[in-house]
């Protein structure tokens, strides 16, 4: 479908609007471009690099009946805008700026996070992040970023929020001063969450995608992630204690009934 | 029937079921040894042969457990016997 | 006159103008609704992100015919309020009394030829519609009371 | 390649196997062979089975509608039967000598205790008396290498979909890994309880009555809207069946009060059980194909294998086939009810190919059964 996804964005966004596509999601295409969707102004470059902007766009689902889809597809787009919109106020919270939305067509733009690693390593999602230093797994970078990543997770949580979809393609590395700042991307399970429940479930989320794609090294690198989810909740004085020992109760419990799930045949 | 094995349970009971030769005792005891005893406190087992007869002793904590846990071995040896039946030439 | 396009809608142009010391507040007041265009109160505003987001979040809503008010101009000024209650985004962001700075703005076809004189009635100084310009006419403390409290895009 | 031919066939030509099933409320047994393909010089097929069915029987314990099998009259109905299923199968497949086969494979789990536990005595008690070793099978594996054989699906991504697992999985490093699942119930078990709610029978595969009964509905136009509940690559179903077994209820009772069923004015039925079943299946397939999809863009895949009980619904392998097109020209594999219900050939051939690679039991200790044993536990040697 790809090609036919390609053109109902071309005639949607019109010539005016050039587009490179960069990934196919389950759910989503993204594309990048260098044109701002309503400012002018802000399409001037930055030193020699052309400002870019991410275009999400969520094509409509044929397998799926229409209102279904319709319903899904304009719930999906708001609610990834409200909530970019909103963790962009959260201080310390990496996430990329909401620019524009149309809730009907399933489409958004965002800013661009990110840039390519380096030796072709690919995108810096942690994904190839963690892939690039599989030779040398347990370096202090990487160290670094997976605890990283955990402050982040635990600045989401800890605002009551959740992803509902933390895996590491999902956690995009931005350099800043020579350092990766982990931003986290793709809300379009996310929502506002005070549930224990639905935190344990994210972190669970996240141990799984790692053990499933880096499994050699994901006892260590869950561990790192984990001590900077609790380093948030740690700063926050005897609630922040409580709370984190709640989230942390259940990450166990749904890791256990995941485990213990085997059931019937 | 009283058990020959010095017993820890209250109730117990013991059954010989002859079979038509020694190797056929020997399979039954084969196949019904592996399994485990859900609450080994509550009920307890023992199977042997003796010639051509398969030897259980049974052990309960009462004979309600006492009769379930007959009745699902007795099952087994049921299936055990039918099956030696149809295949044996 | 000073026109801007919003790329993905290329049939439509956006003519705008910013005006310094208006005189004819009061005459631009009562004839708001008859006007081909849209008055706004400057001091809502701090930049040109900030109101050609709100253009476009209303060629959004005319597009799919989902227009909340009459027309495309309203709807502009609507868009440019974090709430949906019309009336309340008219006494914010529309003219009222004590308006000194406005911006006109007319979504028009891309080959509208009369446009030249559309701004004709508006007795100011007109100014580049910069971010600078927008900057040094707006009202901090009043963008604060009506946003601060709403979470934005509700 | 992996070389399945380790261990030699009996008689120097072909393997032989006869699988055992009995986890759930089908107990089946069939007997597949395998050619013994060797390698030659300017061709290698060792990696190749080939399997041909011999034979292919099932039996399945039938409840009345509106109730579960439990797990001791299911194991009654297994020991009843499995004797005589074991001997047809064996005249159909003209085996006249049974310790020619080269391996008994029964299934270890996961499953229902007391009807695992009544087959494997039969399977030991044959392994004894032919002197043919045995070979424990997980259910979930036997699904997807019977799958995989039928298909010829290479490398896909798996939907298993059944009584008791809703699981996508995909194969990475010898293990088929569980990359999304259900938080709560299966989505079989889902379909059966509604069924059940409905006083429906729920033969011949879960789901089957409420799939005719969606077909029946005459306003697809317009959904009744459910809870979706995806949660990344996992779903949770037991909030929709609650939702949907209260409105099947509220309609039964006449309960007017419901405006999603009722016209709060006049009264007038606005939706009907077929409806109801037409919403609830396009609602709970939207979300398995979605986390397949998922998992397809997760492992970079464009073939899908759908395989259990619900494979068999034709609906749901439409939705998969239209995602899969869709998805530069990927490909969905299914099969029909003869292999996506639970059946012993399934357990053969998973069972076999384990022969095949050595992993035998050794001991009768090996082949306890065990209602909880994971997809992602097995050791799938012969894959790369």
């Amino acid at each position: 479908m790809s090609k036919e996804v390609i053109e109902q964005v071309v005639t949607y966004l019109t010539p005016n609007v050039p587009i490179v596509p960069i990934s196919q999601g389950a759910e989503a295409f993204v594309f990048t471009t260098n044109v701002h969707p309503y400012n002018a102004s802000a399409c001037k470059t930055a030193g020699d690099i052309p400002v870019k902007y991410i275009i999400k766009y969520r094509p409509p689902k044929k397998y799926r009946h229409p209102s279904i889809d319709k319903t899904l597809t304009k719930h999906r787009t708001l609610s990834e805008s409200r909530i970019l919109a909103k963790l962009s106020q959260v201080p310390g919270l990496h996430v990329p700026k909401l620019i524009a939305c149309d809730v009907y067509n399933g489409c958004i733009w965002i800013e661009f996070i990110g840039e390519d690693l380096p030796e072709s390593h690919g995108f810096s999602n942690l994904k190839n992040f963690l892939w690039m230093y599989k030779t040398d797994p347990y370096n202090i970078a990487v160290e670094k970023v997976l605890f990283k990543v955990g402050e982040q997770i635990g600045l989401l949580h800890w605002n009551d929020y959740c992803h509902g979809d933390l895996t590491t393609s999902n956690l995009v590395l931005h350099q800043e001063n020579g350092d990766w700042s982990p931003y986290l991307i793709d809300f379009g399970l996310g929502s506002a969450s005070t549930l224990v429940e639905d935190k344990g479930v994210d972190l669970y989320v996240l141990e799984r995608a790692i053990i499933s794609t880096h499994s050699k090294f994901a006892d260590k690198y869950n561990e790192w992630i984990l001590m900077g989810f609790k380093s948030v909740y740690e700063n926050e004085g005897k609630k922040g204690q409580q709370k984190l020992k709640d989230v942390i109760k259940r990450f166990e419990e749904v890791r256990l009934r995941g485990r213990k799930r085997s059931m019937l045949g | 029937m009283k058990g020959t094995r010095q017993s820890d349970l209250a109730y117990t009971l013991y059954l010989e079921v002859p079979f038509k030769t020694a190797k056929q005792a020997e399979t039954a005891v084969k196949v019904l040894k592996p399994d485990p005893i859900l609450k080994p406190q509550d009920f307890h087992v023992e199977y042997s042969s003796k010639a051509h007869n398969l030897c259980v002793s049974f052990e309960g904590v009462d004979d309600r457990v006492l009769r379930v846990g007959v009745s699902s071995v007795i099952e087994s040896i049921k299936t055990i016997i039918e099956t030696i039946d149809e295949f044996s030439h | 006159m000073p026109y801007e396009s919003i790329p993905q809608f290329d049939t439509r142009g956006v003519c705008v103008s910013l005006f310094r010391d208006v005189k004819n507040i009061e005459e631009l007041r009562s004839k708001v609704g008859t006007m081909p265009f849209a008055v706004i109160d400057a001091s809502c505003v701090c930049c040109r992100e900030q109101l050609f987001s709100a253009v476009y979040k209303a060629l959004i809503e005319w597009k799919y015919n989902r227009l909340r008010t009459k027309a495309l101009h309203s709807e502009c000024i609507l868009s440019l309020s974090p709430t949906s209650n019309i009336g309340e985004a008219f006494r914010r962001f529309g003219i009222k009394e004590g308006t000194r700075n406005i911006i006109c703005l007319a979504v028009v076809g891309k080959n509208e030829t009369q446009t030249s004189e559309l701004f004709d009635v508006v007795d100011g100084e007109e100014v580049e519609l910069s971010d600078e310009n927008l900057g040094s006419m707006f009202d901090l403390e009043m963008i604060k009371k009506v946003c601060w409290p709403l979470k934005v895009f509700q | 390649m992996v070389n399945l031919n380790s261990v030699p066939p009996k008689n120097g030509q072909c393997y032989l196997a006869l699988g055992l099933e009995g986890s759930a409320n089908k107990l089946g047994v069939g007997i597949i062979k395998h050619p013994f393909l060797s390698k030659h010089e300017n061709s290698d097929l060792s990696h190749y089975c080939e399997m041909e069915i011999l034979s292919n029987i099932r039996d399945t314990y039938v409840t009345p509608p509106g109730e579960g099998f439990l797990p001791r009259d299911t194991a009654r109905h297994h020991r009843n039967w499995v004797v005589r299923l074991v001997r047809r199968a064996l005249q159909e497949a003209n085996v006249s000598d049974p310790s020619q086969l080269d391996t008994i494979c029964f299934t270890k789990g996961p499953g229902m205790g007391a009807p695992l536990h009544s087959v494997v005595i039969l399977a030991r008690t044959l392994s004894i008396m032919w002197d043919v070793p045995l070979v424990g099978v997980n259910h979930c594996v036997g699904h997807i290498e019977m799958g995989r054989e039928i298909t010829k699906a290479e490398n896909p991504v798996v939907l298993y979909v059944s009584g008791g697992n809703t699981q996508v999985i995909a194969y990475s490093e010898n293990c088929y890994r569980i990359f999304g699942e259900t938080l709560d119930i299966a989505i079989g078990n889902c379909l059966d309880r509604f069924a059940r709610t409905l006083k429906i029978p729920n033969e011949p595969s879960p789901g089957f009555n409420i799939e005719q009964l969606a077909k029946k509905s005459l306003n697809k136009q317009d959904l009744v809207e459910l809870p979706y509940t995806v949660k990344g690559m996992d779903l949770s179903m037991s909030g929709i069946l609650g939702y949907v077994d209260s409105l099947a209820k509220d309609l039964f009772n006449k309960n007017t009060k419901n405006k999603i069923l009722f016209d709060p004015k006049t009264g007038e039925q606005l939706v009907t059980v077929e409806d109801i079943c037409y919403s609830l299946q396009e609602n709970l397939f939207a979300m398995l194909v979605e986390i397949t999809e998922r998992a397809m863009a997760h492992v970079n895949s464009n073939q899908v294998l759908i395989v259990g009980g619900v494979g068999c619904n034709v609906r749901l392998q439409e939705m998969m086939a239209t995602m899969c097109r869709d998805r530069s020209n990927g490909q969905v594999h299914a099969t029909d009810e003869r292999f996506c219900i639970d059946n012993g050939v399934m357990i053969a051939q998973a069972g076999l190919l384990q022969f095949r690679m050595g992993n035998v039991v050794k001991d009768l200790s090996e082949t306890v059964v065990t209602q909880k044993f994971r997809t992602d536990e097995v050791y799938v040697a012969w894959r790369e």
